[in-house]
C-alpha cells in the first residue's frame, strides 16, 4: 500500500485544487466586496457601530437564535431519549418520523405554518370553537411565528447527534448504578446526561449556528416586519443594491460562525453534529 | 466477617420471554460466604439467572430469597447487592475514586465517610495511587479492580459477578484468577459468579452449578463434577473426556462387566442406582486416566489401536487412538520421559483402571432438542 | 428494567401525540387547501394535465434535479474515496473543508456565485484577461449557474452517505483482493465500488429530492428567468395569491417525495443517508 | 506434491516506521513444505513479517527470496501468495462459490476452468454443500474454511495465514487446529502462519520462529523450543516455567554445582559454553517436572517448603510452594491419585533430576528496554 503514494498523491492534487478554489472562491469573493464597495475601505463595517438598523437586526437574531436552540434542545434531548430508549423495531418508525420532514421543501413547510397559525388558521378557529379565546391570537408574522416554524425545521438536527451521543452510552453504566444503589432518577441525572452531554453541546452548536443564517423561515413567518440577518442581507442586495452592505453582515456571519465552530471544535467532536462518527 | 456473609436461595425460578425459555425452574442455595460459580455455554441461562438474583429480571415464576426472606420484589437499587458487570461498566466520566464512592454517595455518606471508605476500598484492590485518573487510563486488570473496589465499598450483602474475567487476556486471567480468590477469602463475604470458562469455574469456586438450555443439571464442589459427572454433558464441558458406551453383562455391588464389541471393561459403580444387565451403559472416560501400556504390562481394562494423530502441547502429547471396539480414543500422555515417540499409525495399547471411569447418564438427545 | 414499562410508555403518550401533531398537521393543512380553494374539488390537480406553464415548470425541476445529483454524486464520490484512504489526521481536516460551507447561510453562498459568475464577475474577467474569451459568457441566470450553486450546495450531502458506506468497508478486503491477483483497479472495481454502492444509491436519492424543493438557490441565480417548483410555489401563493395552485404543487411534491422514500426505504436503509447507523 | 512447494528465505529484514523499528534484521529460511509459525507478543514484528513476506509492506532493509530469486520489488498480486486473514476477509457480497473463483477469475481463467477448479477447492474444505450461501450466512469455522479454500484454490507458491483462528471460540479453534494440520499434510505446500498462541504454534507448526521487539529470539522444532530454551522469554513465553537463579560453584562437562542459599543444585548442562565458576546462572524449570517427595524419598535436586496458594484444574492442581532459597516455585501435580491433598500451609519437599531444568539466558533487561 505504501509503494506509489507519491504518484497517487499527485493524481488527487487537481482534485484537491479544484475543491479548495469550488468551494472557498466564493466566500472570498463575499468578503473582498465588503471592503471595495462602494468605496476601499471600513467603511461598511463602522456601519456596525453606528446603524440602528444593522444592530437591532444583528440583536433580533441572535436573540430568535439562542430561543430557538433552546427549545430545540429540549424536544430534541426529549425525542433522542424516546428513540434511544425504544426497541430496535420502533427505533426505526420514531427515527423515520424525525427526519420525515426533513425530506419537505421547508418553503413548502413555512406556508404550512402560515396557514395554520393565521387568524382564520386551524388553530385560532380550534382555539375560538372551544371558547378559550374570544378573538384570534397573533401568532403569525411575529417572532411566535418565526420561533414555531424555525424549531419545526430545527428538531431533528437537534436529534440526531444528541441520539448519536446517547448511542455511545454502554447500557451497562445505567444497569451499574442501578446495581450501586442510585434511583432510576439519580442514575439519569448522574450517569445518563453527563455522557450525553457532548452531544447536546453539539446539537447546541449546530441548531444555533443555523438559525442565524436561516432565510426562508423568517421571510416567510416574519412576514417582513420582523427582520433576521438573511432577510437583511436580501433586502440590501437584491432590494436596495446595495452590495456593500449586504457582503459585510454577511462576512460577519461568516466570521462570527467560524469563531463559534474554532472554539467549539476545541471542546466537541464537530463530526459528531452530523451523527458520522470517524 | 462471617456475620456480614448472606445465604442466598433460589427458588423454582422460572423465566420465559414469550415462548422461550430462558430460565427453567432453577432451584439452589448458596451458604453464607460461599463462592458459587454459574458455569454454562452461552444461551444457558446463567445471565438471566444472575440479572434476576440483581433485580433487573423479574421472574416468571419462583423467587430469590436473602436470609430466608423474599427480595423478589424489590427493585435492583434496593437489594444493596455489589456487581461486577461484563466489561467493567466504569463510568468514563469520573476518576477511579469518583467511581468508586458513587454508591456511598447515592446513599448520602458524609464526604469525610465516603473519603475513608474510598480509600480502604482502593487500598483493598491495591490500586490507591491511580485514584484521580480516568478509568481509560488504567489496563483492563486495573479497570478489573476498580469495578471490584466499586461493588464492595459499601458493604454489599452479596457481590455479583458476571463474567469478570472475559475480556483479559490469558496471562493477565490468571493472575486475577488467584486475586479475585484471595479476595474472597479477604473480605469473607458471599460471591456469585457467572462464566463459560471451565477453568476458571474449577479453580476459583468453592460450588458450581452447571446450567444447560436454562436447566440446572449439577450443582456441586468442583472436583466431585469433575470426578463424579452426573450426565455427559457435563463430562464434556467440564474438560475433555472420552464416552465409552457398552452393554451391560453384570450388575454387581463390586461393579459392572461391560462388553463393548470384542472388548470386556470392568467398571466400579460407587453409589447411586445401577443399570440392569442387557441395557447399555455410558462411560466417562477421561483422556489423563489413560496409560500407555508396556509390552506384557497389564491393566484391568486394556485395549489395542493405532494412533491416528498426534499433537504437541509442550507439557504432554494428546493423541487420538483408533480402536476397533471402542471407536476413537482421546489420550493425554505427558511429554517428559514420554514411553514413545508419538507416530502416526503407531501401534499401541491402553490400560486403565476399574476406577478411572464413571458411568454416566447420556443426556445428548435433550441437548439438541 | 421492564417493570413499570406500562407507566413509562403512558409518560411518554402526549409528547408522542404532541410530535406527531406538530409535525403531520402542517402538511396535511397544505393538502387540505389544495382541494378547497378556490372551489371543493381536484380541479387544481386538472391543472396538471391542461396547463403547459405547471408542466414546463416540473419538466425544468426533474431535469435541473437529474443533472445536479449526477453531477453532485460524481464529485462527492471522488470526494468521499480520497477522505476514506487518507490517514486519520487528514481524513479530519478534509471533512472539515467538505463540511464547512454547511455552515454558512445558502442565501450568501448564492449571492458570492452570482458575484463570481456574472458578466463582470471573477470568471469571466479572469478568462477575458487570459485571452481565452473575447465575450464575457453567459454564466449565471441561466440553468447552468442554478446547477453550479446547487451542486455546491448538494456536494456535502453526497459525501456523508457515501463515507459512511465506504467506511463500513473493511480495509483488509482490498488487501485480500490485492493478495488474490487483482489489480489496484480491479480490486477497487470488483470489490471496493460494489460494497459503496448502497451510499451510492442513498446519496443520489438524498441529493435528488434536496433538488425538487429547492427554492433560494435557484430564485438567486436563475434571476427569475428559469422557474423551479419551489418558487413557482412561492409566486402562486405570495405574488398571484393563488393558494389553491400552490398548495397542489406542494401536494404534488410531498407525496411524489414520500412515494420515492417508500420505494427506496425498501431496497437502502434510510437512516445511511444522514451518517447515522443505528 | 513436494514439485509445488516452495521455498522461502528471508535475509537480515529490516522495516522501520520513523524511528520505531518494527522488524529487526530477521533472517530465516523454511524448507520446502514446512509448515512455519512465527510466533511472539504482540508488538514483536511478526505481522509486519506476513505483510513484507505477501508484499503489502516494503522492507527499509533486506529481502525475500522464493526458490533462491529476489521478489522483494513485486507488488502483492504478482507474488502469487494465497493468504487467509485476520478475520477472514470474505467479500460480503460474493456467494461462498464467487469469493473462492475470484482469484481464478481475476487470472482470466475460462468459466469451465474455474468451476471445476472452485468446485475442487470447495471439496477440499467440505463445504461444497454451502456453495450459493453468503459468507454472513456460515458460521465462524465455516467461513475460515471458505477463507482457505480461496486462498488455496490458485495453487499458490506459499501460503500465508494471519492469525488464523483467533476469532474462535476455544472449542472451534481446538477443532480447526487439527483440520489446518491435516490440510497441510494434504496440499503439502508451505505455509506460514502467524499468531501470539503458544498452544497453536506448538500442536502446528514443524518451526516455530520467537520473536519479540522486532527480533528473532529463537528458531526451531517445537520440542526444542520447549524443552531447550535458549533464554529465559522464551522458556516464559512458551508455557509455564520457574526461574532458579544460582551461583556456579564448579562447572564440568558432566554438569553444574549451583549454590542458591543453603541449597546445592545439580544440572546437567549439554553441549553449549558453559557458566565460569563464580558466576551466576539461571536455570529454567518446567512446573511439571517437579515432583512431590514422599518421605525418606531422595532426588538429585531437593527442597523443602510449604503451599501458598493452589489451584484445582480438574485434571490436574496448581502449587504455588513458598521455599527459602528458591523462592516461590510452581509445580504442576496431577490431580488422579495426587499424593496429597493440597491446603495452604502445607508443609511439603519438592525433588526433581539433573536434566530436568535448562540453563538460560537471562533476556530480561533487553526485554524491559
Amino acid at each position: 500500500m505504501q509503494r506509489n503514494s507519491l504518484g497517487w498523491w499527485l493524481l488527487l492534487l487537481p482534485a484537491f485544487l479544484l475543491m479548495t478554489v469550488f468551494y472557498i472562491a466564493p466566500i472570498l469573493q463575499v468578503l473582498t466586496i465588503s471592503v471595495t464597495e462602494p468605496e476601499l475601505g471600513f467603511g461598511n463595517y463602522e456601519r456596525l457601530l453606528t446603524n440602528m438598523g444593522v444592530q437591532r437586526v444583528i440583536g433580533t437574531t441572535l436573540r430568535i437564535g439562542l430561543i430557538t436552540t433552546g427549545i430545540a434542545l429540549l424536544l430534541g434531548y426529549a425525542l433522542a431519549y424516546v428513540i434511544a430508549l425504544a426497541e430496535p423495531r420502533a427505533q426505526r418508525w420514531w427515527l423515520l418520523c424525525v427526519l420525515l420532514p426533513l425530506w419537505i421543501s421547508v418553503l413548502v413547510r413555512a406556508f404550512a405554518w402560515v396557514t395554520l397559525l393565521r387568524r382564520q388558521g386551524l388553530v385560532n378557529e380550534g382555539l375560538q370553537g372551544l371558547g378559550l379565546i374570544d378573538a384570534p391570537l397573533p401568532l403569525v408574522w411575529n417572532e411566535f411565528g418565526i420561533v414555531v416554524g424555525m424549531v419545526h425545521y430545527m428538531v431533528p438536527y437537534a436529534v440526531l447527534p444528541i441520539l448519536a451521543s446517547m448511542r455511545e452510552i454502554d447500557p451497562r453504566l445505567l444497569a451499574a448504578a442501578r446495581g450501586l444503589g442510585a434511583s432510576r432518577r439519580t442514575a439519569f441525572l448522574r450517569v445518563f446526561l453527563p455522557l450525553s452531554a457532548p452531544g447536546l453541546v453539539a446539537a447546541g452548536v449546530l441548531v444555533f449556528i443555523f438559525s442565524l443564517g436561516f432565510y426562508i423561515t423568517p421571510a416567510i413567518l416574519g412576514g417582513g416586519k420582523t427582520l433576521m440577518a438573511a432577510e437583511w442581507i436580501k433586502l440590501q442586495i437584491l432590494d436596495i443594491i446595495r452590495w456593500g452592505m449586504g457582503t459585510m453582515l454577511a462576512t460577519v456571519m461568516v466570521v462570527a460562525i467560524l469563531v463559534t465552530l474554532g472554539i467549539f471544535s476545541r471542546i466537541i467532536d464537530l463530526r459528531r453534529m452530523f451523527g458520522a462518527r470517524a | 466477617m462471617e456475620a456480614k456473609a448472606h445465604a442466598l436461595e433460589l427458588r423454582s425460578l422460572t423465566r420465559r420471554y414469550g415462548s422461550f425459555v430462558a430460565v427453567d425452574g432453577v432451584s439452589l442455595s448458596v451458604p453464607r460466604g460461599a463462592f458459587l460459580t454459574l458455569l454454562g455455554p452461552s444461551g444457558s441461562g446463567k445471565t438471566t439467572i444472575l440479572m434476576t438474583i440483581a433485580g433487573f429480571v423479574a421472574p416468571t415464576e419462583g423467587m430469590v430469597l436473602l436470609d430466608g426472606s423474599d427480595i423478589t420484589p424489590l427493585p435492583p437499587e434496593r437489594r444493596d447487592f455489589g456487581m461486577v458487570f461484563q466489561g467493567y461498566a466504569l463510568f468514563p466520566h469520573m476518576t477511579v475514586a469518583e467511581n468508586v464512592a458513587f454508591p456511598l454517595r447515592v446513599r448520602g455518606l458524609s464526604r469525610a465517610d465516603r473519603d475513608a471508605k474510598t480509600r480502604a476500598a482502593l487500598d483493598l484492590v491495591q490500586l490507591d495511587r491511580f485514584a484521580e485518573r480516568k478509568p481509560s487510563q488504567l489496563s483492563g486488570g486495573q479497570q478489573q479492580r476498580v469495578a471490584l473496589a466499586r461493588a464492595l465499598v459499601f458493604d454489599p450483602a452479596l457481590l455479583l459477578l458476571d463474567e469478570p474475567l472475559s475480556a483479559l487476556d490469558k496471562k493477565l486471567r490468571a493472575e486475577l484468577q488467584e486475586e479475585l480468590k484471595a479476595l474472597h477469602r479477604r473480605v469473607g463475604r458471599t460471591f456469585v459468579n457467572v462464566t463459560h470458562d471451565q477453568d476458571e469455574a474449577l479453580s476459583l469456586s468453592d460450588q458450581v452449578a452447571i446450567l444447560n438450555h436454562g436447566k440446572l443439571i449439577q450443582l456441586g464442589a468442583p472436583a466431585t463434577l469433575y470426578e463424579q459427572p452426573r450426565t455427559r454433558f457435563v463430562a464434556d464441558f467440564l474438560g475433555k473426556s472420552n464416552f465409552i458406551r457398552g452393554l451391560v453383562r453384570e450388575s454387581r455391588p463390586s461393579g459392572l462387566l461391560l462388553q463393548a464389541g470384542a472388548t470386556t471393561l470392568v467398571q466400579q459403580a460407587p453409589g447411586g442406582p445401577r443399570p440392569a444387565p442387557g441395557t447399555t451403559a455410558l462411560l466417562s472416560l477421561r483422556p489423563e486416566k489413560i496409560a500407555l501400556l508396556a509390552a506384557g504390562e497389564t491393566a484391568e481394562n486394556s485395549v489395542s489401536g493405532s494412533i491416528l494423530s498426534w499433537a504437541y502441547l509442550g507439557s504432554g502429547f494428546l493423541l487420538v487412538v483408533r480402536t476397533a471396539d471402542l471407536g476413537e480414543i482421546r489420550v493425554a500422555l505427558p511429554a517428559w520421559r514420554a514411553p514413545i515417540a508419538p507416530a502416526e499409525g503407531l501401534a499401541v495399547r491402553l490400560g486403565w483402571s476399574a476406577d478411572a471411569a464413571v458411568p454416566v447418564e447420556d443426556d445428548l438427545v435433550a441437548d439438541a432438542a
